[in-house]
């Protein structure tokens, strides 16, 4: 780790002898992966905080650079590995809107379909893992199993379970089958069963409601300030949503809220996301119901990459996610610049805590619900 | 048979008072500040052994509970939050008035022991009153000795009062 | 100094070395046999199988980690205090094997009768946190300093409570003896009816004082990796777990002979009184207990450091300090 | 002092709410599976690495790989080496080669949908674990020879 | 068979030790709580001391015993303060070597 300087890689100030540096991660249980947070410690409280990127760069815009665009498709799924699909997503929509592709009806319902599931999936993900870092292990693995039956309903469909790779430019690779929407009609049933549960275990429990009201509180000016957006936002109590201030696709034809906080604190944030799950259930209630008959996959000719750019953003599970392309007449993308939620959430954190108690860190942390591999690329 | 049972005592009792020297010694002449109270907390249960012997069970463990279990570890723990841990490593410095504190405490302690040897001799009183049960101090100390446990419980509530202002102050100064 | 005469004359070299070496091994059982149930009831608790490897439900998994533990090499940091490093997790294993002396399992199952084996108890318990000091300390490592400075807060600021909470029943029974406490509660009456906030109180600084979760801020993990214990492995990590479970141990049969009658069987069903029915039905009381910490343990969130605090002098201490007037006062009257 | 008061009734509640899910769990029956012995069915359309189809009726009596070499080409991870020859009296080219580097494979199933010929799909087989890499490079030709495929 | 355990001067020699050594090493000690340590020692001479005219002769046994409680109350109550003391101290002047501490000289 020697290579890489700090800007706290020393304190020089005689006045703040008293202070030292903590390494967090990137090693740690609660960085979630690979983030690396030096901390200026001042006691127990945090006086100053930096993130350090980097340890698990994977050079996908690098990659899509170096291949056609059709090659990039796995690696869509494999920077949020919480939330794949909506990224599957943006990337044929990007495609699509550059080269004027329309997408058969059925097939735009099935990605709306997998998309909220998925959206599901990576907010137990998310909200367990908050659980975690306060302390309490048990929900996570309760959610888990409400994401098991998730994953197994889109392995039926997409072919995996983590890093999906089932969008294609101009539909979908596999259409559903009435047992998907059985399935997923049990699924849709069985969560809302078990919000009462969640509720009662985890958001009424007073030591829960204690570690995270009035903990990181992020403003909406502040919010708007560093660009967060998704959940984060929403907490803060602004509720933008890609789905609904920019439609894309036919989320227009559902009929859905937008749930938002009123503090902005880590409790908005964690109950936006509990509230988003219903929001996302009826969305895949409606459209089950709305589901048209009709091809999967439009009629695509081989794709060149016009000259000029283009950019797509969908809603994310946490966040607007955007793609960016440059293209020069070839079928290799010139430059391809993707936008993730992430990565400004996590430039809330400097400011965020700043002279907090570390516990208050890791739960402020927790609740922006980071993806570290998502911020790296 | 009782000789047998004296021996192990003995031998105990002599273990203590080596404990009791070398925690002491230990705790002057350590290099590391947190050797020092470790020294200090060897030392203190050597004693808490001594006054097992002289016939007070309840001081003994008062002495474990209130000595090691809490001066020692606020002086742990001023060493610890006072100190950043690089600090708290730091060494003692020696030698600047080693030679004074040597002829002043030698002139001290050789002052004791001319007196216990040689000026008086102690009478032993052949018959105590009373046993050395709990019930017994707790009744003197409510009734007879009423005032140490007045003053003692006036210094406490002073001494936790003075604390809180003290370490508060220099909190709200420090953010 | 007749006095130490007497207890080496009373209970004979042979009973105290016989005696200690059952205590060692029944600290190691019950390290064994809490770890299996609480990995156990966890993983049925989060609906997982738990082990169920080795033996049938995994029963030999315990030993067999024990095994693998020993055979670890004890590695110290280049730059530890190695002395204290080592010395760390003995510290911290014998005042639990010490306090483990006074416990009575039955009315003439105990190896040592003090009449002050409350306060011995207690005194023993006040020595843990400095193990716990030292082995932050001598790590050398931020985290495990954090743990420890958060462990001796936590347990300075606990002892009070759990001490004011005893001292409502001392009140009543007039003695710190286990044997009379137990005695007083050989009929219909045990003190967890009679006194029910000052056995809530006890129980959850009770919790605070053997770290457990909601309170596991020295090893919290998600904040300080593993707090104290961070640098350590092998064996030496084992004692501390060991020793943890101890003092579950201990609290748990402070808890059950101060507040659930001790060796007696329940609501005076006393229709045996010999010594393997008492061990049974104290052993039997102490489980339950820790169960209930098990059980708790894996239902909560962390607290946060200063709630832990506000907790402790907010509201434990003036409920116990209330309690403690109002029972002086019955009976004073009484 | 009556906030004081409510919050203790209040949060102590929540707690035991709380410990009343945690019991109800516990008595509840267990959702995993031990997984060595007892083992799930894996959906049919999981995506495993790639296997050539085993086809008797089609013209080589084995496969209906053409080696055209467009599953390679789409690769994204260039882990696909396909390899055909001129065979005398044979229309179209014999594949001699056809290895699949599934260290490298990133499971996009571009491969499957680019074949004209439906030559390849995906096995069911998961439980792939091995000590060198080379284990992992495997000759589809060679397992579609031996019976090896679905 | 010598008990040595029941000779008062052995105790008393022990508590002069004791204090010998607690003024070496008050005088000694660079950091204020290493003199804080020291005091302790003193402190623990002193209650010794007690303890064995307590027991050896002392018509009443009960005065020696709450003499050495009173001292451990008090050594409790100055180690609370005296470490409050030394980090405000410490947070204001940024060390904690008494000889450094110059405005406090006056």
């Amino acid at each position: 780790m020697g290579t890489l300087t700090t800007r706290f890689s020393t304190i020089q100030d005689p006045d703040e002898k008293h202070k030292f540096l903590l390494n967090m991660g990137p090693q740690h249980p609660c960085t979630h992966g690979v983030l690396r947070i030096v901390l200026e410690m001042d006691g127990e409280y945090a006086m100053g905080i930096d993130p350090i990127l980097g340890y698990g760069h994977r050079m996908h815009e690098k990659m899509a650079e170096c291949r056609q665009w059709s090659g990039f498709y796995p690696n869509t799924g494999r920077i949020d590995y919480g939330g794949a699909i909506p990224y599957n997503h943006g990337y044929c929509a990007l495609i699509e809107r550059m080269a004027g592709i329309e997408v058969p009806e059925r097939a735009e319902y099935i990605r709306v379909i997998t998309v909220e599931l998925n959206r599901i999936a990576s907010h137990f993900l998310g909200v367990g893992a908050y659980v975690i870092d306060l302390g309490a292990f048990t929900p996570i693995l309760y959610m888990f199993d409400d994401r098991e039956d998730i994953l197994d309903a889109l392995e039926d469909i997409t072919g995996s379970r983590l890093t999906y790779c089932h969008h294609r430019v101009g539909g979908v690779s596999k259409d559903i089958d009435d047992l998907f929407i059985k399935r997923t009609r049990a699924i849709i049933k069985n969560i809302r069963s078990r919000f009462d549960m969640y509720d009662r275990l985890v958001t009424g429990n007073i030591i829960f409601q204690k570690r995270t009201k009035d903990v990181g509180i992020i403003p909406v000016e502040m919010a708007r300030r560093y660009g967060a957006t998704g959940p984060v936002l929403r907490g803060s109590g602004l509720g933008f949503d890609i789905r609904k201030n920019e439609p894309y696709s036919v989320y227009p034809e559902f009929d859905f809220d937008i749930p938002t906080g009123e503090n902005g604190d880590a409790f908005d944030r964690y109950m936006v996301r509990m509230l988003e799950l219903e929001q996302s259930l009826r969305i895949i209630e409606q459209a089950l119901d709305k589901l048209p008959d009709g091809p999967v996959m439009a009629k695509v000719k081989r794709v060149k990459l016009q000259p000029g750019d283009c950019s797509f953003s969908v809603e994310a599970a946490r966040g607007m996610l955007t793609y960016y392309l440059v293209g020069d007449g070839s079928n290799v993308p010139y430059k391809l610049k993707i936008r993730v939620p992430s990565y400004s959430n996590l430039s809330l954190l400097e400011e965020l805590c700043k002279g907090s108690l570390i516990a208050d860190l890791v739960s402020a942390m927790g609740s922006l619900d980071l993806i570290i591999p998502e911020i790296d690329r | 048979m009782i000789d047998y049972y004296q021996i192990v005592a003995q031998i105990m009792f002599v273990a203590f008072i080596l404990l009791t020297i070398i925690g002491a010694l230990l705790s002057v002449n350590a290099k590391i500040l947190m050797h020092s109270v470790l020294g200090l907390a060897v030392c203190l249960l050597g004693v808490a052994g001594l006054y097992f012997y002289l016939g007070s069970m309840f001081l003994s463990l008062m002495q474990i509970m209130i000595y090691v279990g809490a001066v020692c570890i606020v002086l742990v723990f001023g060493i610890m939050v006072g100190f950043t841990p690089n600090e708290s490593a730091q060494k003692n410095d020696i030698g600047r008035n080693t030679l004074l504190g040597i002829v002043a405490s030698g002139i001290a302690g050789l002052g004791l022991v001319i007196t216990i040897f040689g000026k008086t001799s102690w009478e032993t009183s052949a018959a105590t009153v009373g046993d050395f049960s709990i019930e017994w101090i707790g009744e003197n100390l409510l009734l007879k000795y009423c005032l140490a446990f007045e003053l003692i419980s006036v210094i406490l509530l002073i001494a936790i009062v003075g604390a809180i202002i003290l370490a508060k102050g220099g909190r709200e100064e420090g953010l | 100094m007749d006095f130490i005469v007497d207890i080496i004359a009373k209970y004979s070299l042979v009973r105290i070395l016989i005696s200690f070496s059952l205590l060692i091994a029944i600290i190691m059982l019950n390290a064994i046999v809490m770890g299996y149930l609480e990995r156990k009831i966890c993983a049925r608790i989060q609906r997982r199988w738990g082990p169920m490897e080795v033996g049938v439900q995994g029963w030999m998994q315990m030993f067999l980690d024990g095994v693998k533990l020993l055979a670890k090499q004890l590695i110290v940091p280049r730059e530890a205090n190695p002395f204290l490093f080592r010395m760390a997790p003995l510290l911290c294993f014998t005042p639990v094997a010490m306090a483990f002396a006074v416990i009575p399992f039955s009315e003439s199952f105990y190896a040592m009768d003090l009449n002050i084996g409350l306060i011995y108890l207690l005194a023993m318990g006040s020595l843990n946190v400095f193990a716990i000091l030292i082995a932050g300390w001598s790590s050398n490592n931020k985290y495990s300093l954090f743990g420890a400075l958060r462990s001796v807060a936590q347990n300075v600021a606990y002892e009070i409570p759990i001490l004011l909470s005893l001292l409502a029943v001392v009140l009543v029974t007039t003695s710190f003896n286990f044997k009379e406490i137990v005695a007083y509660q050989s009929g219909l009456l045990s003190f967890w009816m009679c006194q029910p906030v000052a056995f809530i109180i006890f129980l959850v600084a009770g919790c605070a004082e053997t770290n457990r979760v909601p309170f596991d801020l020295p090893e919290a993990e998600s904040e300080l990796t593993a707090g104290y214990f961070t640098e350590y492995g092998g064996f030496s990590f084992g004692l501390f777990a060991i020793a943890e479970y101890g003092n579950l141990f201990i609290m748990s049969s402070v808890a059950t002979t101060v507040f659930l009658g001790g060796w007696n069987g329940p609501f005076g069903l006393d229709f045996y009184s010999g010594p393997i029915l008492g061990v049974f039905w104290f052993l039997l009381k102490v489980f339950i207990l820790m169960l209930i910490m098990i059980w708790v343990r894996w239902t909560y969130p962390r607290v946060r450091f200063d709630q832990l605090m506000n907790l402790s002098w907010k509201y434990l201490i003036p409920f116990s300090l209330v309690n403690l007037l109002i029972t002086a006062f019955i009976v004073k009257i009484i | 002092m009556s906030h004081y008061f409510s919050e203790i009734f209040t949060g102590g509640k929540s707690l035991l709410v709380g410990l009343g899910v945690t019991f109800k769990a516990l008595t509840s029956p267990v959702v995993t599976v031990q997984y060595p012995r007892e083992k799930i069915d894996i959906s049919p359309n999981m995506r495993g690495h790639i296997d050539l189809i085993k086809d008797s009726e089609s013209k080589n009596g084995l496969h209906r790989c053409i080696s055209c070499g467009l599953c390679a080409r789409n690769c994204p991870c260039s882990c696909i080496v396909v390899k055909g020859e001129k065979q005398e009296g044979v229309k179209g080219k014999v594949l001699k080669i056809f290895t699949l580097e599934f260290s490298k494979c990133s499971l996009c199933g571009l491969c499957v949908e680019s074949c004209p010929t439906s030559a390849i799909d995906f096995s069911d087989e998961y439980e792939l674990a091995a000590f060198s890499r080379e284990a992992f490079n495997f000759d589809l030709l060679k397992r579609v020879q031996q019976g090896d495929t679905k | 068979m010598i008990i040595i355990s029941n000779n008062l001067n052995i105790y008393l020699i022990l508590a002069a030790f004791l204090f010998a050594i607690g003024l070496y090493g008050m005088i000694r000690h660079k950091t204020l709580i290493g003199m804080l340590v020291s005091t302790e020692l003193i402190l623990n001479g002193a209650g010794l001391n007690f303890m064995a005219f307590n027991k050896f002769t002392a018509p009443d046994p009960a005065v020696g015993q709450i003499i050495t409680l009173f001292i451990m109350g008090i050594a409790a109550a100055e180690a609370a303060i005296v470490v409050s003391f030394i980090l405000a101290v410490y947070r204001k002047y940024k060390t904690s070597d008494p000889e450094s501490l110059k405005e406090l000289i006056g």
